[in-house]
């Protein structure tokens, strides 16, 4: 490559990701920047998929330094690094984020199990035809006779994912034909268990979350499907969904007990590190800011527990390699 | 003399006489239409300008809370002469002020006070910190910027317990100047809209540049100058379906174009600009032509007639009786390109950038895509500097278009 | 920064050459003799070929020197020290060539420092050769065009072809946007092709992309039938916005210019404006919270069970105001523009001003209305926001305005920015969409062009 | 270039100026634009069964007074209008007058010609369509091809009625612009120069017009030609600087005028 | 000034009158627009110490004529000249004919008046301006002064310079109109029916300023006033039907046309 770009090259540092990650690697740039100044980190909320191939496409000033992730990177993912001479990735656990099933305040609280939801959401629940149920009775003779109604993410964003992954692939998976099916068509499984229905029922909300909170807010009956940090932060609108008994909060989230719960990441180009040698301040600065009571917290991600918090923290300081095989 | 009381008495007749007031009611129903037409507008726009004002003046103004700060007591690791020094911005911010707010609005008003103090609360003590360094060794009575949380509580929308809490406390509404000189945070209680204001002026800058004198130039060929034949239909065909492109994909052409193959830097105005004078050019050059079109031909007769040349004709009388109406897309165009967010997602400009762009090759934000984010944001701070950020943009189209209006009104005539 | 002094030496010297230029054309025709084109023109002449040639060389200069520079910073000691890797070894002379230029006083790297002087030595050699050949070519520029003053010298026309060159290129950047839109496009939609068949994303009825966009992601099926969201969007931008649009946006713009005192259109017509530069993420919240429940309610009330919270009509109403000030602004600047001779000779005949408005000076400003119209259209068939907070974003083909539809563009923004892989059937159906989007637009401006070359009245 | 005027020899027997109701009657009318008084103490009577001419050097306001009389310097911004005009004992300017009607009571033909972007047929039909004279289309083509008969064009443009007006000569669209004020059948026509542009045989046949409308319509035309007014007029004013300098009968006006700057112009001596 | 007059109505490729070298000639030229002939095969010449007339019954082709002298029928999207017509021995149609430059030096003063939406002064310095005529704002001052005092205006408008030329009266317009094509001091001049909405005094200034440029320019005027014609012109042209029926000196066109049609249509008898 060419010097020819503009811009400070050196001093800036790139993140593209997730727009989980986003608000938190934000908070965490902001107060790098002001404690670092000439320092410039630019931070681009693409999407987890997207943000990860443009980290992938290589190594060199045009590329992001690092990467958000609402997820763990794939075995596949690393490949396409690697093979693009990014082989030196360095994952970074950051929190746990939440996804939550939100009602309106004034609702009876309900509670909710995971086949409960997938029986109510899936286009074809357990692939015995389409979904006919029309109200939560339908699904369950204990629920109310509301009905269905489910604002969510659409499939372009990684939450929907998330929904599919933590909560239908659950609930689906209680029937252990479905787990059966697996193993012998995995390609049906995943329709069978990840497929939504498009009859109305789940209405796709867009990426706003707010709009999603004042939507369901002030639609009695309905459901929104969204991060654990608009939840808190709308505490006075919106009430959590249980789901299995256990409602969202930072200690369910947090010993993973919830099964909304999931970690989040930042990956590290490893080969950026000795050119831009503040990246590795800024990660310093990002452990710093993810413990219990601090600033991360207040906006609403979930620290890590125990264990896993020290080695996170050990992470930071010492950013060891990924290790391929430990990926899926 | 017959045929003309004949004639009068078909005028002044009864059945003309029901004509005329039925054609009087058509006239006052179409002219009552209009009059409702430009009234719901007008009404429209109202409400929308009166809803935002009303969400968005609090994002102007801050409250701030009386707090007693014994600095001598507190255990804060700051001497006058670094306050004095040209290090003084540094040492505030590493000096850990949050801790000494927390500790003293707990010390007065009780356990959970820590809350209503937040990252705002710590820069404008440091600020009053540098200002007079004496204060450190004394017991201070200081006014300090509530946490946006409290904040939003001491506005009446907030956590009640917050409510409560502040009912305790001795506060005040400010104006809020910071939110105009600074930056992105991720704190509502300080942020500020300059940098994608400044982000927003360049980019505007550089599509102003470029879409005006093109989207001119262009009109002006094809109306004026260009031969009648395939080639100038297909033109004209593909500028009138250029307006029709959605503007993402014009994100898309910026992305191809600007970044992946000529690589100029990515988040930059310049890109930015660039992508939007695609995007407005053939707005310009659509309400140009109809301007050009509505020049009347005996105008250009009497100026070729007296020996002008066709370039003289154009420059001298077409394009300034055409102004007013090219003016009009510009500001239509321009309006648009300042609102527009889609294709600046595309080329990168949805970053969280904390400082203002210093040229147009710096990465910057830009104004709708900031409201965008904001608005997005979980932080319920950010609803009012949300529609704070949608006053200021709305302010600055219409500075930027003032210009453009008082031109065209100059200029506009009628023969 | 020598380069920039070039670059001020050339206009300054361009700037020069053209005064003198004046000053001879006119010492000719203190000869007596009357000259083929005013000396202006000589001066604009003689200055355009002192400094064209001379900009040109500069602009391809300055790259050309970025790579000089580079190179001859390399070879130099320190910079042979430099590792190899290149991305490091960038950083550092980024660093290097920022401290040179002053923007910054160190680097994160100590070899910036060191290499700073060597660049800046370098830039300013570079540069002074640079320099001094852009002036020698604007010195001749100007030398050789002087020559060619004289009291028979065309330099209008000589000038105008300039000037129709730069009309004819700015007339080409539409062409080339096109192309440029058509080739971003096509390759990918090829690719989509390839993984669906083309028949189905044609005449499909069915849109729910729900594909995995990776062997292990959510959904696993997808359809991919355009024509619901083709119609969405016809019900929403086309239909629903237009019957918001283009009465309201038509009649404001006839009372602003039929009825209104001048000075209250002088204000109006830029308040009408600020519609549409309002951001769109303002009016979908409207929509989305203040006018679609409203409608929902009433729907509900008027007996249509499924009204939903997410309407076509919510979106395409507040759409339709929107986009007013496209049909408002361009249609009051072609009724102004007809001559009041026309007004006059209808008014005279005894037409009521409403009549002469439907009548004379409509049809008379045909061409600029259905300009704005076109435009409004346009503009409401690239709208994103609006729809995706009020009419939702599920595709459904049906023509009740209280359900939810979904448009091409809304489709194509979620595609494009939400979690994408570049060549999943999923992302790539944006790109497939977008050129269908592109070619049915064109096929409707190409009727639109026939309709409007024939009814349209000129007159005089 | 003095030359021999003759008076129209059939009004010898006419009773003096003031007599009989006039269809329309203007008293010390005056107009200004914006600050500029273009137009002073005009009063003149325009008679059902006479024709009334105006004449005088250009830019002495006959247009200006013209417009006047159907109000259609309404349309011009800044034009104000003083004084009393009536139709049939109305005053136009009264504020429940009303002037859609008036305008088609009192029909123009301007001194510019200026045909509508339309056909020749449209044209000539839009004043009868718009005031519903013509029920059927027969009646409508039968209107069209009479005004445009009356007006001398119908021969010219029977087989183009579908071209547009925009496209014909000069002399044509004047007489266009006869046609469609005629199609309408007003009270009262007035014509601003409706000769200018057109060659005698054509001239002469709008004076045929005129004579043939004279019987029923009150007609008021300004002219440059002063045979022409001599011989199509009956009465006569003379206008100059804005003032209206005499009014009487076109013989006496020619012949034997009161004031010395009819005389003077009437005899090509003014200036 | 002797002329020899070579009566030879029946070659039809020379024009009947053959005097000195012409300023402009016209050989066989046809207009069409569209499908339809609007002229055909007309043969005039045009001399510099002479006033050329073209007279002829409404709608024949004369405006059609004058604009293909310094072709402005290029403007006419649809028109399409044939046949030959010469500048001073050039081919005005030919591919390197500078068309500004001809029409500079052919002015011409439009049937319709139709001045800028620009003040009265910049009316008329339009032209001297583009051609660099004036250096000084005072010999332009002088220019303008020149051209409006030769036209007829400058008493009625000298001190309302700086009013917009659209609101002068159908008579100041026209003079405007000829203020403005006279102030570029061209060769030939071509004048569309320049009194057309003139009174007799201000049309005899015109005719005053035609026989006193005479001298110098060539003049092609069209004009539907026999007597004017007469008057002002050396020789006439007759059109009829978009045909140029005849061409010859005025005076015996007016007291001895070879052609029937020519005849009638000055008599009066045509039609
Ligand atoms: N732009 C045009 N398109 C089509 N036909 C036209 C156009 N202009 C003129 N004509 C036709 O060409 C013929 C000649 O028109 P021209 O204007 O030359 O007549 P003219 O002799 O000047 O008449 P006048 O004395 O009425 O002005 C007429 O029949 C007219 O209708
Ligand atoms: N719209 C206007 N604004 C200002 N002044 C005007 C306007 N129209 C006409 N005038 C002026 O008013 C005076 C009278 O004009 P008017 O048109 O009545 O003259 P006229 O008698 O019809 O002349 P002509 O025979 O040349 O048509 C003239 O001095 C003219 O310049
Ligand atoms: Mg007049
Ligand atoms: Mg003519």
């Amino acid at each position: 490559g060419s010097g020819g770009g503009s811009g400070n090259a050196a001093a800036q540092m790139k993140v593209v990701g997730s727009s989980t990650v986003y608000p938190f690697t934000t908070a965490v740039a902001e107060v790098f920047q002001r404690a670092n100044p000439g320092s410039s980190v630019i931070v681009e909320s693409t999407g987890t998929g997207a943000g990860i191939k443009l980290f992938c496409e290589g190594v060199g000033g045009q590329t992001p330094d690092m990467v958000n992730a609402s997820r763990q990177m794939k075995a596949s993912e690393y490949e396409t690094c690697a093979q693009n001479g990014a082989k030196n990735v360095i994952e970074v656990p950051i929190g746990i984020d939440g996804l939550t099933l939100i009602q309106a305040k004034e609702q009876a609280p309900l509670n909710l199990t995971v086949d409960q939801i997938y029986k109510a959401l899936a286009a074809d629940p357990f692939g015995k035809g389409a979904n006919k149920a029309q109200t939560w009775k339908d699904v369950d003779p204990s629920l109310p006779a509301t009905k269905i109604r489910v604002l969510g993410p659409p499939p372009t964003s990684g939450t929907r994912d998330s929904l599919a992954e933590l909560i239908l692939t659950k609930g689906c998976e209680s029937d252990p034909a479905m787990k059966e099916l697996k193993k012998t068509d995995e390609d049906k499984h995943k329709s069978v268990c990840t497929k939504i229905r498009e009859d109305g029922a789940y209405v796709e909300a867009g990426e706003n979350d707010n709009l999603l909170v004042q939507k369901v807010s002030a639609d009695p009956g309905a459901l929104g499907v969204l991060g654990f940090s608009f939840l808190e932060e709308n505490a006075d609108r919106v009430s959590p969904v249980s789901i299995a008994g256990i409602a969202p909060t930072e200690a369910t989230i947090s010993d993973l007990s919830y099964p909304g719960s999931r970690k989040l990441y930042v990956y590290v180009k490893g080969e950026h590190l000795a050119a831009k040698p503040s990246i590795k301040s800024f990660i310093e600065a990002y452990a710093k800011a993810w413990g219990k009571g601090g600033p991360l917290e207040k906006k609403g991600l979930v620290p890590l527990h125990d264990a896993e918090a020290t080695a996170a923290t050990a992470q930071a300081t010492g950013l060891k390699p990924l290790d391929p095989s430990s990926l899926k | 003399m017959n045929s003309a009381s004949a004639a009068a008495s078909r005028w002044t007749g009864e059945e003309m006489q029901k004509r005329v007031a039925g054609r009087y009611r058509a006239e006052r129903r179409f002219r009552f239409f209009g009059f409702f037409a430009i009234g719901i507008s007008v009404a429209f726009l109202a409400f929308l300008l009166i809803t935002m004002a009303w969400q968005g003046l609090g994002g102007f103004s801050r409250t701030e809370a009386r707090l007693t700060v014994n600095f001598a007591t507190s255990d804060l690791f700051l001497e006058e002469a670094t306050l004095r020094g040209p290090e003084a911005q540094e040492a505030v911010a590493s000096a850990g002020l949050e801790g000494v707010i927390e500790q003293a609005a707990v010390a007065q008003f009780g356990e959970g006070a820590g809350e209503l103090f937040g990252g705002a609360s710590a820069r404008s003590l440091g600020d009053q910190l540098i200002e007079d360094p004496s204060l450190l060794t004394k017991k201070a009575e200081l006014w300090i910027p509530l946490s946006s949380k409290a904040d939003v509580a001491a506005k009446g929308e907030g956590d009640p317990a917050l409510e409560k809490l502040l009912d305790k406390v001795d506060t005040k509404r400010v104006f809020n100047s910071e939110f105009l000189t600074a930056s992105d945070a991720t704190d509502a209680s300080v942020v500020g809209v300059w940098g994608a204001l400044k982000g927003s002026f360049l980019t505007i800058l550089v599509t102003m540049a470029l879409a005006f004198p093109i989207g001119v130039l262009a009109a002006l060929y094809l109306e004026e100058f260009a031969p009648r034949n395939r080639w100038t239909d297909i033109i004209e065909v593909s500028i009138n379906n250029l307006a029709a492109v959605p503007s993402i994909i014009f994100g898309l052409l910026g992305l191809a174009v600007f970044l992946n193959f000529m690589h100029l830097p990515r988040s930059a105005p310049l890109v930015g600009g660039l992508t939007l004078a695609l995007m407005t050019m053939p707005v310009i050059v659509i309400a140009g032509r109809n301007a050009i079109k509505s020049v009347p031909p005996s105008i250009r007769d009497a100026a070729l007639g007296v020996g002008a040349s066709k370039m003289q004709v154009v420059f001298h009388h077409v394009l300034p009786l055409a102004l007013p109406g090219i003016l009009t897309g510009t500001i239509i165009g321009m309006a648009r390109a300042l609102g527009e967010t889609a294709p600046l997602l595309m080329i990168g400009m949805r970053a969280f950038i904390a400082s203002p762009p210093e040229g147009i090759t710096q990465p910057a934000s830009v104004l709708p895509v900031q409201i965008f984010l904001w608005s997005d944001e979980v932080d319920r701070g950010f609803v009012e500097k949300t529609s704070a950020a949608i006053i200021v943009l709305l302010v600055f189209m219409l500075l930027m278009n003032g210009l453009a209006i008082y031109l065209r009104n100059k200029f506009e005539r009628r023969w | 920064m020598t380069l920039s002094i070039a670059l001020v030496a050339v206009l300054l010297l361009a700037f020069a050459a053209g005064l003198f230029a004046r000053r001879r054309a006119v010492g000719l025709r203190g000869g007596g003799a009357r000259l083929n084109s005013l000396p202006g023109y000589h001066a604009f002449y003689v200055a355009l070929w002192a400094a064209l040639p001379a900009l040109l060389l500069l602009a391809i200069w300055t790259p050309v020197q970025t790579g000089l520079i580079e190179q001859s910073v390399l070879s130099s000691p320190v910079g042979q020290k430099l590792p190899a890797f290149d991305l490091a070894r960038d950083t550092i002379l980024t660093e290097a060539r920022e401290i040179a230029a002053g923007d910054r006083e160190a680097g994160f790297n100590a070899e910036s420092s060191e290499l700073a002087p060597i660049y800046d030595a370098a830039t300013s050699r570079y540069a002074a050769v640079g320099g001094s050949i852009a002036i020698v070519f604007a010195l001749l520029g100007a030398f050789l065009s002087m020559r060619r003053i004289g009291v028979d010298f065309r330099a209008r026309s000589s000038v105008e072809r300039w000037v129709m060159g730069l009309l004819v290129a700015a007339s080409l950047i539409a062409i080339l946007t096109t192309l440029g839109i058509v080739l971003s496009l096509l390759f990918e939609s090829l690719r989509f092709f390839q993984q669906v068949p083309i028949t189905e994303f044609l005449f499909g009825t069915t849109w729910s992309p729900q594909t995995a966009i990776r062997a292990d992601q959510a959904g696993s099926s997808g359809a991919f039938g355009s024509i619901p969201l083709f119609w969405g969007t016809a019900f929403i931008g086309a239909i629903i916005a237009m019957i918001v649009a283009i009465p309201l946006g038509l009649m404001s713009a006839i009372f602003l210019t039929q009825y209104s005192p001048p000075k209250l259109r002088a204000w109006l017509k830029p308040m009408l404006e600020i519609l549409a530069g309002v951001p769109t993420v303002v009016y979908g919240y409207f929509a989305a919270l203040t006018v679609a429940p409203v409608i929902r309610d009433f729907g509900i009330a008027i007996g249509v069970s499924s009204a939903s919270s997410e309407s076509a009509l919510a979106a395409g109403l507040v759409m339709g105001i929107m986009i007013i000030p496209f049909v408002s602004s361009m249609a009051d600047d072609s009724i102004a523009a007809v001559p009041q001779a026309m007004r006059d000779g209808s008014l005279a005949l005894g037409a009521t001003k409403s009549e002469t408005i439907k009548k004379v000076l409509l049809p008379a400003a045909l061409p600029g209305v259905v300009g704005g119209v076109l435009l409004a259209v346009s503009r409401a068939i690239g709208e994103t926001m609006i729809v995706v907070m009020a009419a939702g974003l599920a595709a459904n083909m049906t023509i009740n305005p209280f359900e939810s539809v979904t448009t091409v563009t809304t489709q194509i923004v979620q595609l494009l920015t939400g979690d994408q892989e570049f060549d999943s059937a999923k992302t790539l159906a944006a790109f497939a969409l977008g050129l269908l989007l592109f070619v049915i637009t064109l096929i409707l401006n190409l009727i639109a062009l026939r309709v409007v070359r024939k009814y349209r009245e000129a007159y005089e | 270039m003095i030359e021999t005027i003759v008076p129209n020899p059939t009004e010898s027997d006419e009773p003096s100026v003031v007599d009989g109701p006039a269809k329309m009657s203007a008293r010390k009318v005056g107009v200004f634009y914006g600050e500029k008084q273009a137009l002073k103490d005009v009063s003149v009577d325009i008679h059902d069964d006479k024709v009334t001419a105006f004449i005088g050097p250009s830019g002495c306001g006959k247009s200006t007074f013209l417009r006047c009389l159907n109000r259609m310097n309404d349309t011009i911004a800044g034009a104000r209008v003083v004084g009393d005009i009536e139709l049939d004992g109305d005053d136009i300017y009264a504020s429940r007058m009303d002037v859609v009607q008036l305008r088609a009571r009192v029909g123009m033909v301007f001194q510019k010609p200026n045909p509508f972007p339309k056909s020749i047929y449209e044209n000539v039909a839009y004043g009868p369509r718009i005031h519903g004279l013509a029920e059927k289309k027969d009646d409508l083509d039968g209107i069209v091809e009479k005004s445009l008969k009356r007006a001398g064009l119908w021969e010219e443009v029977k087989d183009r009625l579908q071209e547009s007006g925009t496209a014909l000569s000069g002399g044509q669209q004047q007489r266009l612009c006869i046609a469609r004020a005629i199609a309408v059948d007003p009270e009262v026509i007035l014509m601003d120069e409706p000769c200018s542009a057109l060659d005698p045989i054509a001239t002469a046949k709008i004076e045929e017009l005129i004579h043939e409308l004279r019987g029923r319509y009150a007609i008021a035309i300004v002219t440059h030609n002063m045979q022409q007014a001599a011989r199509v007029s009956q009465r006569t004013a003379f206008f100059h600087l804005g003032e209206m300098v005499e009014y009487g009968r076109t013989k006496d006006i020619f012949t034997n005028p009161v004031q010395q700057r009819t005389q003077d112009y009437i005899t090509g001596r003014y200036g």
